[in-house]
């Protein structure tokens, strides 16, 4: 194994374009990087901002949010709403100093194989660059009483 | 604890080729829940399927992950083998370890650990899966059409022959529409009206159809399978049970001076009347806005002469309430008034009229009987200029779109005046001929090189009258911009199809949405062209967007057919991945609070208001219900609601939650 | 040899002290000024303690009990279930410096309630790491009420070692072991005291607002009373009160799972909050914030007097401060009582 | 003053009210204030110290239950007003609502559309302070930000006093209730105190009035108002001022622009 580092990255997709974007990928058998790892959502208005956050706090370096092009949604009007809380949400990262570079949101339809690959393969080269993702996962630790113990602590869990 | 077991296709070497299935498997059976686990080379296949089954069996499965290929190509089949071992269907999930692993990787370490990731995602959303029953909605089997022109009256008659029962609701006092009032009809120039009134007979007398001319739809409520239609059945004053429709009255009632619509204002009718000859239903209304018993209290001729004593002064509107299964919308379009190209002259000059009314000049059963006339002073016009793209195309002043019809219509025009004018010449005036479609081109061609029409590619700036003239300024853009001017007799405006008047009201009677133009929106511009956004409601014709005959009978046949294949069941059937209310024992029932911000997030009009009460019968709360006969599980509104009240089966917040925990956690 | 256990203590003295207590290995825990607040911090350096302040934003009740707490650890394998116990072994020696008398004696009634009826380990093991060098009180405001609730502003309850602001100096007065130690280690640092320090002419006057013997008294009658309703019409319902307090204890059992580990851990909670009595059935027994407030003034003022004796508030006046609305403790109180 | 107080008078005298929500003198700063009958009227103030958003307490059915209800609204709260009836969480018969000025005028309103009327003629607030903050964060760099934010929120110890204060937090059960899934870890930590914040301010985009109660009662000082007014201001920036009931993140325009999804 290379020392590299290898960052994890979590794919939030729409079951209809997505998710069947990254089938004909796989029926293209174009090659991308495995550290992608895919959740099927029916629709991308049903991908909770949350679930994101999830993934950051647990070890995830940068997530994928795609779904289908505007006007595409098999729901009509899913991936609009989805639009919309990006909209603000990433607006809302970005004040809080959370780094939006992480999350790439793409559109990839149910034809789009070939761009799927470049989604995925630009995202990990782009978090290759930026390193973990530490800092935010490192805020997950309660406040324990003084800081030292914290760092005690850790140090234990680490050896 | 579950029971969960985990089945790793090698699918041939499809997946083993790249990724170690034995050690997938292997890695599997030490997950926490995990109770079995296998790898074999084709899972799809009979032995394959009976591995499952079996262990379903011994081992007293309560939770299926077959790794293999992609859900979109076996979840079906393996659901149905698990349900085939009594286990619910639902609680059998596929990790897709082929198209989104072994394909798209290199034989590797990391793509086996891949391969394991994406099964301990699925084994830990099964560990939270829910047996699900698919949802059975009952099916009312009678169709409300609603508009009479010819695509309702297509979508009528095939659903009406393939058996089911139709209510029919036509706005004017005849079926017909605008197809009623045409003279020929492009590209083969049959007559319009000897192709149309045999059907509007045929709606008249089918035994499955009941029609309701002169009412309209007053409300709507319910939903697919189960609606509630109010129509309103607008006052005739004449009782059509006994009218026997011999039409004393017409020629005896004082008010004949009124503009007739079907006319399009150049011929005269009464104020009891029925709009043109062979209407549908053939028994007169009386227009009360211009009827003299009605404004001035005096008259009643009309009941005077009645042999039947049909005529009924003091008749009001009546609601009647009809169960309906589905919709079809047909209300078609109207065309633009050219008021806003002033300098056109329409209504300035009676001699610059609209195309509908060209088509009433044209038809043998109009004003003219079907000499071309002008309006002015009756002579037959020598010099006739038609200006396509009158309001179309020009965003300016009209309307962005293209109609879609006045090409073709503009030919005909020019092609009929020359049938009947043999002497006299026609000029176009075109932006772009638009002929696509079966014959189209070569029928403008026809009306170019045979029939001698002059077409010229330009815009017409303006139009004043000189001696009896009218006078057409504009420029030839094929000669270089030249001006040209032509002394007309009259001139004709291919005036740009809009949306019908009171399509917006309609659309949000009905919540079904509607584009800028107010035409009503069809589900997927591509693949589903005759449905609403709200299921069990469907549309055809040109209330979705201006067309032409062709494609309007084409749409409404599609229309009836979706019709007819929902009633070809006894209930509907649905996918129970749907989003429900939480019911929970505390907060009042729900956690629900009731802001219905979901309401508008849905696009399916799904969610409606549901009172709590207390054991008194006090309403405590009103909260949030998901109509299942609606749902199409999208679940814009789980992601949306701020209590997390709202929840969608099979992709559950807690199933959600666990796939994501489960990639990136520590284990 | 220490006189009377008085000692005196100059400002650069003071400094020096505790600089050595951080350089002997000690964790100093004092008040950092943010803003127009001052906060509890751990610090490196005596430079940025700050005690111009009235009153802290928060007791310094943190230190023996955290916000979150693990109470052990747990790892599950195919079935089996491994825990790993209360392990105190990281936990440091803590010098609290700069709080006020007020918050010392806070640690008797929280001490009161994690020792009512088993030890609690993780508390005892925590309060037994610190040394609370207390700071007499030279001002107050209007909602100290320290002398209703059987305190002072040089008060020396729960104090290991109380400093009293003298014109020019301070006044050391030592009052336990572990003060008695601390100063020993560093005796360099401290003057003998002057013949006749008057303690009690440098300390704040705090007006006496009402008895809590009457109070008790009165409140065990009450509990059907109308005043419930009227005191918290305005009562929002939040936390703030209880998490100021130096007195409140209450916490709520949580979760930390991660895949097949995870920690139990004990956190703050409030009975402020609808949740906090809520049942699994929905019953709530406490569904309204009268009934929750009642129980906070109850619970401070007759319960803990009736069953642990000691009252379950030393009237630092913090929950006035810190309420959106103020509801003013001492001012209800001095209504019923 | 006087107006009001009157004005409250008044209304008891007639028996149009039962209960009157307002602000009375407190220790330091006024404190809401509730009358329940006429003479308590003179007790009535408002005037530029009286701070949170009174209409906080028109969802406390413990409170407001069957009681026809009477309140002096700021413009903030006359704003979280109208979106409450949006919200279908009031019932007009019961509600009387008079908007207040710091002048001391009183204008009674008889009707949603009244109010909205009246917001929509009357320009926000400026804002001054927290333009200035929000300017100084937008130009801190992302690292920075996050420094500054984890600093400030590593101090929360989750009182939730900024949803109680908030008039638009009415939910039964608010999202860091629930436990299934646990969306957000219960105890204070950075990071969830930071999740809670940023449910919070997502959860008000297009609802917040902007009234900054949030911040003000956070009893640590957190700068939490900051974050919606933030969200208010991008979701003007990106969607404009919303002239319809339905939320900015329940309706949408297919022709919504953003520079990010590729």
């Amino acid at each position: 194994m290379s020392n590299e580092f290898e960052p994890k990255v979590v794919a939030f997709v729409c079951n209809w374009c997505t998710y069947t974007g990254a089938d004909l990928t796989g029926t293209s058998r174009i090659k991308y990087a495995s550290n992608v790892k895919i959740i099927r959502f029916p629709c991308t208005g049903r991908i909770d901002f949350m679930l994101l956050l999830k993934a950051f706090a647990n070890g995830s370096d940068g997530v994928i949010v795609s779904g289908c092009h505007p006007n595409d949604c098999h729901y009509t009007s899913g991936n609009f709403h989805a639009r919309r809380r990006w909209m603000l949400f990433r607006n809302l990262l970005d004040f809080l100093g959370i780094d939006i570079r992480r999350i790439r949101f793409a559109w990839v339809s149910a034809a789009e194989g070939a761009k799927w690959a470049e989604v995925v393969n630009e995202t990990v080269a782009q978090l290759k660059d930026l390193g973990p993702y530490t800092e935010y996962q490192k805020a997950t630790e309660f406040l324990v009483a003084n800081e030292n113990e914290l760092t005690e602590e850790m140090e234990a869990n680490h050896a | 604890m579950s029971k969960i077991g985990v089945f790793v296709c090698h699918c041939g070497e499809n997946i083993s080729a790249t990724v170690d299935c034995e050690s997938v498997a292997n890695t599997a059976s030490q997950i926490e829940g995990v109770a079995f686990a296998t790898d074999y080379k084709y899972m799809c296949s009979e032995p394959g399927q009976m591995r499952i089954k079996d262990a379903i069996r011994e081992k007293g499965l309560d939770g299926v992950v077959v790794a293999a290929c992609s859900p979109r190509m076996h979840e079906p089949t393996f659901r149905k083998t698990c349900a085939e071992a009594g286990l619910n269907p639902f609680l059998c999930e596929m990790s897709n370890i082929r198209e989104h692993c072994s394909w798209v990787h290199e034989k590797s370490g990391e793509t086996t650990d891949k391969a394991i990731s994406l099964v301990r995602m699925l084994v830990e959303k099964v560990k939270r899966n829910k047996p699900l029953n698919p949802i059975k909605v009952p099916i009312t089997k009678k169709a409300l059409v609603i508009g009479g022109g010819i695509a309702g009256i297509q979508a009528a008659l095939d659903i009406a022959g393939a058996g089911q029962k139709v209510i029919l609701v036509e706005r004017d006092p005849s079926i017909g529409g605008h197809m009623s009032q045409l003279s020929e009809t492009f590209p083969t120039l049959d007559c319009s009206q000897c192709i149309l009134t045999p059907r509007m007979v045929d709606i008249a007398q089918h035994p499955n159809i009941t029609l309701y001319a002169y009412a309209e739809l007053e409300k709507l409520e319910g939903f697919i399978g189960n609606f509630k239609a109010t129509i309103r059945l607008k006052a005739k004053s004449v009782d059509h049970k006994t009218c026997t429709g011999c039409g004393a009255c017409m020629t005896k009632c004082p008010s004949k001076k009124i503009p007739s619509e079907f006319n399009e204002g150049l011929g005269m009718r009464t104020a009891i009347y029925t709009p043109f000859p062979q209407a549908v239903p053939n028994k007169p209304i009386i227009d009360r806005v211009n009827c003299r018993y009605y404004t001035t209290g005096k008259c009643k001729v009309c009941e005077k002469i009645c042999p039947t004593g049909a005529i009924q002064f003091d008749r009001e509107d009546e609601f009647i309430t009809e169960d309906i299964g589905a919709v079809v919308l047909a209300t078609g379009f109207n065309v633009l008034k050219p008021d806003f190209f002033p300098e056109y002259g329409y209504g300035k000059y009676a001699d610059v009229i609209t195309g509908l009314q060209f088509e009433r000049l044209a038809s043998a059963s109009g004003p003219t009987m079907g000499v071309i006339r002008r309006p002015s002073d009756g002579k037959i016009p020598q010099k006739v200029v038609f200006i396509a793209c009158a309001g179309s195309r020009d965003p300016a002043k009209g309307i962005p779109y293209c109609s879609k019809i006045c090409c073709m219509y503009t030919a005909k025009h020019a092609m009929l005046y020359q049938h009947k004018v043999h002497e006299g010449e026609s000029y176009v005036f075109y932006m772009d001929i638009r002929a696509g479609g079966k014959n189209y081109e070569e029928f403008v061609r026809r009306a170019i090189e045979e029939d001698g029409a002059h077409y010229i590619r330009g815009r017409v700036a303006r139009i004043y009258e000189k001696d009896g003239k009218m006078v057409v300024k504009g420029v030839d853009t094929l000669l270089g911009a030249q001006q040209v001017e032509i002394e007309a007799d009259m001139v004709v405006l291919a005036t740009a199809g809009v949306a019908n008047g009171g399509a917006e009201d309609l659309a949000q009677k009905m919540h079904v949405s509607y584009d800028p133009y107010k035409f009503f929106a069809e589900a997927h511009p591509k693949l589903k062209p005759v449905e609403t956004n709200t299921a069990g409601i469907y549309l055809c014709g040109a209330c979705q967007a201006p067309k032409d005959i062709p494609d309007t009978v084409s749409m409404a046949s599609g229309a009836a057919a979706k019709v007819i294949g929902l009633f070809s069941n006894a209930e509907l059937t649905r996918e129970p991945t749907i989003a429900v209310v939480n019911r929970i024992a505390t907060h009042d029932v729900s956690t629900c609070v009731g802001c219905f911000l979901c309401e508008t997030a849905c696009p399916y009009q799904a969610i409606e208001h549901e009172e709590i009460k207390n054991r008194n019968g006090e309403v405590i709360k009103t909260v949030a219900r998901v109509n299942p006969g609606l749902c199409q599980g999208c679940g814009t509104c789980v992601s949306f609601c701020r209590s997390k009240s709202i929840d969608i089966q099979g992709f559950s917040n807690e199933q959600m939650f666990a796939e994501v925990m489960s990639l990136v956690a520590e284990y | 040899m220490i006189h009377n256990n008085c000692l005196q203590i100059t400002d650069k003295g003071l400094k020096d002290w505790l600089a050595k207590i951080i350089a002997g290995g000690k964790q100093l825990y004092a008040p950092v000024r943010e803003g127009d607040k001052t906060a509890f911090k751990w610090l490196d350096s005596v430079a940025e303690i700050s005690m111009e302040h009235i009153q802290t934003t928060q007791s310094a009740k943190a230190v023996a009990f955290p916000r979150a707490e693990k109470l052990f650890s747990y790892q599950k394998e195919k079935g089996a279930v491994t825990l790993q116990d209360y392990n105190p072994d990281n936990l440091s020696e803590t010098v609290i410096f700069g709080l006020h008398p007020c918050d010392a004696a806070g640690f008797r009634p929280l001490g009161s309630i994690f020792n009512w009826d088993t030890p609690d380990k993780p508390y005892n093991e925590r309060r037994k790491r610190m040394t609370l060098i207390t700071v007499s009180c030279t001002k107050s405001d209007e909602f100290c009420f320290c002398t209703s609730v059987n305190g002072g502003p040089g008060n020396t309850e729960g104090s290991d070692i109380l400093l009293t602001p003298l014109k020019k100096d301070y006044l050391v007065e030592i009052i336990t072991e572990k003060g008695q130690k601390l100063v020993e280690a560093y005796q360099s640092c401290f003057d003998t005291p002057p013949e006749n320090s008057d303690k009690e002419a440098c300390l704040a006057k705090v007006p006496v607002r009402f008895s809590p013997e009457e109070v008790s008294r009165k409140l065990s009658g009450m509990f059907e009373s109308k005043v419930w309703e009227t005191q918290s019409e305005r009562c929002l319902g939040c936390g703030a009160c209880a998490f100021v307090c130096p007195a409140c204890a209450c916490f709520d059992i949580q979760e930390n799972s991660k895949g097949n580990s995870g920690d139990r851990l004990r956190c703050w909670d409030s009975c402020g909050f609808s949740l906090f009595t809520l049942h699994t059935s929905g019953h709530n027994p406490r569904s309204t914030q009268s009934q929750r407030w009642r129980q906070r003034l109850m619970h401070k003022f007759s319960y803990m007097p009736d069953r642990l004796s000691v009252i379950g508030c030393t009237g630092c006046g913090r929950c006035s401060r810190a309420c959106p609305v103020d509801m003013n403790i001492a001012e209800h109180l001095a209504d019923i009582g | 003053m006087r107006e009001l107080q009157d004005t409250v008078k008044a209304l008891f005298d007639k028996g149009e009210i039962d209960l009157f929500i307002g602000y009375e003198k407190g220790t330091r700063t006024p404190r809401p204030f509730f009358v329940h009958k006429a003479e308590d009227a003179e007790n009535l103030i408002f005037d530029a110290a009286c701070s949170g958003n009174l209409a906080v307490y028109l969802t406390r059915k413990d409170l407001t239950g069957g009681k026809k209800t009477g309140i002096s609204a700021s413009y903030y709260a006359l704003k979280s007003i109208a979106q409450l009836f949006d919200e279908n969480q009031l019932k007009a018969e019961n509600l009387r609502i008079f908007g207040v000025s710091e002048e001391g005028s009183v204008q009674f309103f008889d009707s949603v559309a009244a109010i909205k009327q009246h917001l929509s003629a009357t320009p926000p607030p400026a804002k001054p302070d927290e333009d200035e903050l929000v300017g100084k964060i937008n130009a801190m760099t992302a690292s920075e930000r996050w420094k500054f934010w984890s600093d400030e929120l590593s101090k929360c110890f989750k009182c939730y006093a900024c949803r109680a204060a908030c008039p638009m937090c009415y939910c039964t059960k608010c999202i860091v209730e629930v436990n299934r899934p646990q969306w957000i870890q219960p105890w204070a930590s950075t990071l969830s105190n930071m999740e809670w914040q940023i449910n919070r301010v997502m959860h008000l985009a297009g609802r917040c009035s902007d009234c900054g109660s949030c911040g003000t009662a956070c009893p640590l000082g957190i700068p939490v108002h900051l974050l919606t007014h933030k969200m208010s201001e991008t979701v003007k920036e990106h969607f404009g001022v919303s002239e319809t009931k339905e939320n900015v993140l329940s309706t949408f325009k297919p022709d919504d622009k953003e520079n990010f999804i590729h």
